[in-house]
């Protein structure tokens, strides 16, 4: 039969793309962490040219940039999600948040530039790159919530409201606890691309590191693994062993991205499957 | 008594506890060496640097938000109200470059125009095989870009058709790669994945260079604005330095300023 | 007494009108069912009561809506204790994601209980009141979401009785529930009806005449009888109820 | 207890209150920056003819030739392709994660697709340089590969995630019934997926394949490894030439803030921010006829 | 003739068993009623029938179930074309996002049909047969989604009897419909058991007994009794039976 025949070969195909979307995967891994893995020695930490400060850099700076972003972030989200009146100006604000998401990234940088670097006059410095972060993650976070709220089924709150609750209540005893699995992937996505930008940061950051090992001073340099792959790949100074560092770090931050996502997902699966119960589902 | 020449800096001269260095990043990675060092000299004083280009860096110093600019090129009209101060700290040649394969080790002045300007266009109208010619360059604004038109091409611009790469290393990587390639580049940044070219009949090193006889080369420059004090001073003066211009200027490839002639 | 009367209530949502100048009212300590075809306005109506009909954005209401002689939309009206005197059982059973414990305690603690004992009791308490304290007692502390259907609707039922509430709102209580379930929480119903004013919101027309005092048969908006239920169903005043519950056993 | 009734009342409003001031103070972020952006970029059209600056190829900024047009078809074009690459491979993993896959074989691969979100672009610009240009080189017989189809073939990897989860979520929350009505009749999987599931997921695949341009058009630092940044109308997808992203990271640290040519850039991130706009009113349109249905 | 029979047919979902050792016969042009409380295994029964118990992954089946003689189970059954001489309503109606129109025609083109005029006539006579031809003939292009509950329920049944199913399946066709709906999709059984075989589940007695000519009693995954409907509601067998039906009117 006809049927029977399309029905075969479009699963083939199907199994096909899914296989060379894994196979893509499973290149770009392997060619990452294989030229990589190989220099990641604690010389490669610890060495006069280690990236020891760079990794608590991208740690620091996207812990500075969360700081910043995730109150107003959230407390927009939980606006347009719960209180929001649908009307002309909320739907700016949304149009405006969304379109946002995909501006290139080196025009928030230039933006954070002129105002954090020069006119707030924080210099290239770890808090300077944090703040102009901050402005990159917010649409994003404002979106993340938004969404995960709304994903929170409409009985939740009605139950609450109908027993007596105001809405600050509600949100706080079952609408947040409610989303907060899909809060935490969102903020694994905005975590991930944090640590893995460079435009903006080139320009807000800087490029080297304090040579006080671990500086919590926000007023240091702030160069991050990311920035400092780019950099040791624009100008590799011969004599030094660019190439060997470039790799390592590629593979570092790849580690690191895999490492952060497993954090935060276990623990949102475990929040799941504690707030689904023992017995059903 | 106070000298003409360098002083090695002193402690009492530290006013600031932060300076901020951005701009060229072809500077950038021997101003890196320089802070470290003057960092390990003066305990408590931290030297911030960034790239984002020449133009950053001098914008930056122009409105007062960092100390020192770091460029490739001479601070342009529109600055030169702000009241900034050349430091020259190096001389960077640069040299043309090909892809391995290429048969031809010695470009005239003449054939290199004529390549950049996109009239010869295959290898062996200068000499060699038959194989088309790639040029990989660098962005319009690149401050290596203009100093090879300048030298080399006599102000005419570089043909459209060319590629460019952002950075060195990125264009390295594109003429190791690419038959028939050609490019230029700080000479600092040699690596042998690719072949240098003699220019003239003259290869490049420092001696050539100093003796005038190899003629792509620039100025590298530090802005300040206005004269510099306190750490500023201090890390200029450390950069200017017998001992770290004859320690690591060379060793990174560049030369130091007081080698040359004239 | 009347607990409750309603009075020439206007309802719209934008330009459509979903309740026509409904008047009725309703005693302390009964049971009053609400009858009619789908989209009739049954929960509308029910869900002015409370005023969770204004969490809609687009809903227009006129007229009076007097609960213990006050009218509850007159500006002033203190709507979160409003809703803590007026509860509502939904549907669907919707428990939230917590314990049975947490679910039933929830109500008190944001009305301000803190002690840990006295939640322990009024938690017992109200299960015991909804009949399900044996089925549960032994998992308190287990997920809600685990229980049966049945289970999870007098949950939410003792959940509400909790808060002290003075009159429930049921709107189709048991619709989602097999007959073992919902002869339970009729017999629950019955119960409750010596304490509460209970108004209740049913498909099913054997539902309304086991557990309802007066029934109102609604249609399309309209309020169209209301009486003591075993005369609205042996002996409609209107054509038109006759005519729906003819239909009904046809 | 009136003491204590308050302070719940105090708590409702307050929160209230910082709720709206947060969305306001986003509103003010976005506002400000667009407003940054476009006040810089129009000032372009002080020296520049609107005309020229949208239909002139020639980018020359120190002989006085402001033409974008390059850059505009370049970013089109290279998100073009890779919307034809990378959206049916992207929706082929969709269907398969919803309807084919074995839960294991899903619970391996979901995650894993969403490490290509987790990548740097850096990465992708340098795995681009090293494996993909010598590929469309050989592909487009050009001898450096530089060009749309290699930019248009790393941000076709790029925008995979997307594609794949919002694709993937789209189908997941049609209503089983669906399925199971179409399979109950007796239609194949593949009839069911072709003609039932992904026509009813359709306002949500179009959300992910726009969403999937917003993200594609908008990246920089791969594309400009790889585009070969010649401002030049490409002769073929394997010419270097460039789009509005490269083209501003290039030349944006090398020219004085306020002149001309600067003022140009910025005009060019204003041209993506409005595209960017334009798609999301698109995916809104899209996302608003579902409903409606 | 016996049309299915059944036999020794046992259901684990992964360990626990949901139906045990089942069996039964039904005649061809006849309607069976199964009733019994909620989770009994009243669907999971149904759907073995036409196998689309098959989709859930942890589902083991064993014994046999014959349709026409033939073993479903056996290897080598085309469940497609099972599915099609096996037709099945749900307990909510479930039209395609599509318009009328092509909702009917979605079966016939699966199955390879393509000329427009077949096909218009297709649609029209199996409407006419769900009895919903008059109601939505002047508009068949215009979205199935939105017609009223019952409608789309009829408009599931004529996208079924355009396939040319011999046996219907039925879900609890009407437990989501108001009563004047339900009448309706009652009558059209009626007319339909002329024609196909017909087997539906309910959870109301009332409708089992005025629409069935048969009825089974499940009872936690067993059979517990099948007999003809008036004699099963007025004297059942078992005392199980007994006393589900008279909880039921309790
Ligand atoms: N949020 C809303 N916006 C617009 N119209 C609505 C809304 N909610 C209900 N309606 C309309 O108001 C009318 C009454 O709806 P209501 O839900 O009160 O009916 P009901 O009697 O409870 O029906 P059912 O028995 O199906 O629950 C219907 O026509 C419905 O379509
Ligand atoms: N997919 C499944 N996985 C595991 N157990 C299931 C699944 N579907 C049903 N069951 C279990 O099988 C038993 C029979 O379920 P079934 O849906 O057949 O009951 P039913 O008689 O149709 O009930 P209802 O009247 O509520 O529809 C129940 O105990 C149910 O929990
Ligand atoms: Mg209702
Ligand atoms: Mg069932
Ligand atoms: O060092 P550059 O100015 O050529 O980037």
């Amino acid at each position: 039969m006809k049927a029977h025949q399309a029905d075969r070969f479009a699963t083939i195909m199907l199994w096909i793309g899914a296989l060379s979307i894994v196979a893509i995967l499973i290149a770009f891994l392997t060619l990452i962490l294989g030229r990589g893995l190989p220099h990641l020695t604690s010389e490669f930490f610890n060495g006069p040219d280690g990236v020891r400060g760079q990794l608590f850099n991208s740690f620091y700076i996207l812990f500075l940039s969360l700081v910043l972003s995730l109150p107003v972030g959230l407390g927009a989200g939980i606006y347009m999600a719960e209180y929001a009146p649908k009307n002309k100006f909320t739907d700016l604000i949304r149009l405006s948040t969304e379109s946002l998401a995909s501006v290139p990234s080196i025009v928030f940088g230039l933006f954070g530039m002129i105002v954090f670097v020069n006119m707030f006059g924080l210099g290239f410095t770890i808090l300077g790159g944090s703040a102009t972060l901050a402005l990159l993650n917010l649409p994003i976070l404002v979106r993340v919530t938004e969404e995960s709220l709304r994903a929170v089924p409409r009985s939740y709150r009605e139950a609450s409201l109908a027993l007596g609750a105001t809405m600050w209540q509600t949100l706080r005893k079952v609408i947040l606890p409610t989303a907060l699995p899909g809060l935490i992937t969102g903020i694994t996505l905005v975590a991930g691309r944090a640590l893995g930008e460079t435009a903006i940061l080139i320009f807000t950051a800087g490029m080297n590191v304090s040579r006080i090992p671990f500086d919590v001073n926000p007023l240091a340099a702030g160069e991050t693994l990311a920035v400092h792959l780019f950099a040791v790949k624009s100008n590799p100074l011969p004599g030094t062993n660019a190439d060997q560092i470039a790799d390592g770090t590629a593979a570092l931050l790849i580690i690191m991205v895999i490492v952060f996502n497993i954090c935060l997902t276990l623990p949102s699966r475990w929040l799941q499957r504690r707030q689904l119960g023992k017995n059903k589902m | 008594a106070p000298t003409t020449t360098t002083p090695a800096p002193s402690a009492t001269s530290i006013d600031k506890k932060t300076i901020s260095a951005a701009g060229s990043t072809a500077l950038q990675p021997l101003v890196k060496l320089a802070a470290d060092e003057f960092m390990a000299k003066n305990s408590g004083v931290q030297v911030n640097l960034s790239g984002g280009g020449s133009m950053t860096g001098l914008n930056n110093v122009a409105s007062g938000s960092i100390e020192i600019g770091n460029s490739d090129v001479v601070s342009p009209e529109e600055l030169k109200s702000a009241g900034l101060v050349d430091h020259q700290v190096c001389v960077a040649p640069f040299l043309l470059i090909v892809n391995k394969d290429v048969k031809v080790d010695n470009l005239t002045k003449a054939q290199a125009a004529d390549i950049f300007t996109g009239k010869i266009t295959n290898w062996k109208d200068v000499g060699g095989q038959d194989l088309k010619i790639s040029i990989i360059g660098r962005a319009a604004s690149s401050g290596t870009r203009l100093n090879v038109e300048k030298i080399v091409m006599d102000g005419k611009k570089m043909t459209d058709a060319a590629a460019a790469q952002d950075s060195t290393g990125n264009l390295l990587t594109g003429v190791a790669q690419t038959a028939g390639a050609i490019g230029y580049i700080d000479a600092a940044y040699l690596k042998d994945t690719v072949k240098a070219l003699k220019f003239d009949g003259v290869a490049y090193s420092p001696e050539t260079v100093i003796s005038g006889q190899y003629p792509i080369y620039s100025y590298e420059h530090m802005y300040t604005k206005g004269e510099p004090t306190g750490t500023v001073k201090a890390f200029l003066d450390y950069v200017m330095s017998a001992e770290f211009q004859d320690k690591n200027v060379e060793k990174t490839g560049f030369i130091p300023v007081s080698k040359m002639k004239k | 007494m009347d607990k409750i009367v309603v009075n020439k209530l206007d309802l719209f949502y934008g330009d459509q009108q979903a309740l026509n100048n409904i008047g009725i009212a309703m005693k302390e300590r009964s049971v009053t069912a609400l009858i009619g075809p789908s989209g009739c306005g049954k929960s509308t109506f029910l869900r002015t009561l409370n005023r969770m009909q204004d969490l809609i954005p687009s809903v227009k209401i006129t007229g009076q809506v007097k609960i213990d002689g006050q009218d509850i939309y007159a500006t002033g009206t203190d709507v979160v204790l409003l809703r803590k005197k007026v509860g509502m059982v939904f549907q669907n059973p919707n428990p939230f994601p917590k314990s049975v414990f947490e679910n039933v305690a929830y109500g008190p603690r944001i009305h301000g209980e803190t002690d840990k004992k006295k939640l322990s009791e009024i938690v017992e308490t109200s299960l015991k009141d909804a009949a399900l304290w044996n089925e549960v007692k032994d998992r308190l502390h287990e997920s809600a979401l685990g229980l049966s259907g049945g289970q999870q609707q007098r949950l939410c039922i003792a959940r509400l009785l909790a808060v002290g509430p003075e009159i429930l709102l049921m709107d189709e209580p048991t619709s989602a529930l097999d007959p073992i379930s919902t002869m339970k929480i009729e017999e629950l119903i019955s119960e409750l009806k010596d304490k509460y004013t209970i108004i209740i919101v049913t498909h099913n027309m054997h539902q309304a005449s086991r557990v309802s005092d007066r029934t109102a048969f609604f249609l399309s908006g309209d309020l169209i009888e209301e009486d003591v239920t075993s005369v609205l169903f042996t002996r409609p005043a209107k054509k038109k109820t006759e005519d729906y519950i003819s239909g009904r056993f046809g | 207890m009136p003491q204590r009734k308050s302070w719940v009342y105090y708590n409702d409003r307050l929160s209230r209150y910082l709720f709206i001031s947060s969305a306001v103070l986003v509103s003010l972020i976005i506002l400000c920056i667009i407003w940054f952006v476009g006040m810089q970029g129009l000032s372009t059209f002080r020296e520049v003819s609107i005309i020229e600056f949208f239909t002139s190829s020639k980018w020359s900024p120190d002989s006085g030739k402001f033409g974008a047009l390059t850059f505009i078809a370049g970013s089109i074009g290279t998100t073009l392709i890779a919307i034809l690459l990378g959206g049916p491979l992207g929706l082929a993993g969709a269907v398969f994660l919803a309807e084919i896959a074995p839960p294991w074989v899903r619970a391996f691969m979901r995650p894993a697709t969403d490490l290509f979100a987790g990548i740097p672009s850096v990465v992708y610009g340098y795995v681009g340089i090293t494996v993909i240009v010598g590929l469309t080189g050989r592909l487009t017989n050009s001898p450096t590969g530089y060009g749309m189809l290699a930019a248009g073939i790393v941000l076709a990897i790029m925008i995979l995630p997307t594609v794949i989860s919002l694709s993937e979520d789209a189908l997941r929350s049609l209503p089983r019934t669906y399925k199971e009505a179409s399979l109950a009749l007796g239609a194949t999987r593949w009839q069911t997926i072709r003609r039932v599931l992904v026509p009813a997921a359709s306002p949500g695949i179009l959300t992910a394949i726009i969403l999937a341009m917003a993200r594609a058009i908008g990246e920089t630092m791969a594309v400009q490894m790889v585009i070969g940044n010649s401002p030049r109308f490409p002769d073929s997808l394997g010419s270097p030439t460039s789009t509005l992203t490269s083209n501003i990271v290039m030349e944006m640290g090398n020219t004085p803030f306020g002149s001309t040519w600067n003022n140009g850039l910025f005009m060019m991130a204003f041209i993506l921010l409005v595209i960017a706009l334009i798609m999301i009113i698109l995916v809104r349109t899209a996302s608003r006829k579902g409903a409606a249905r």
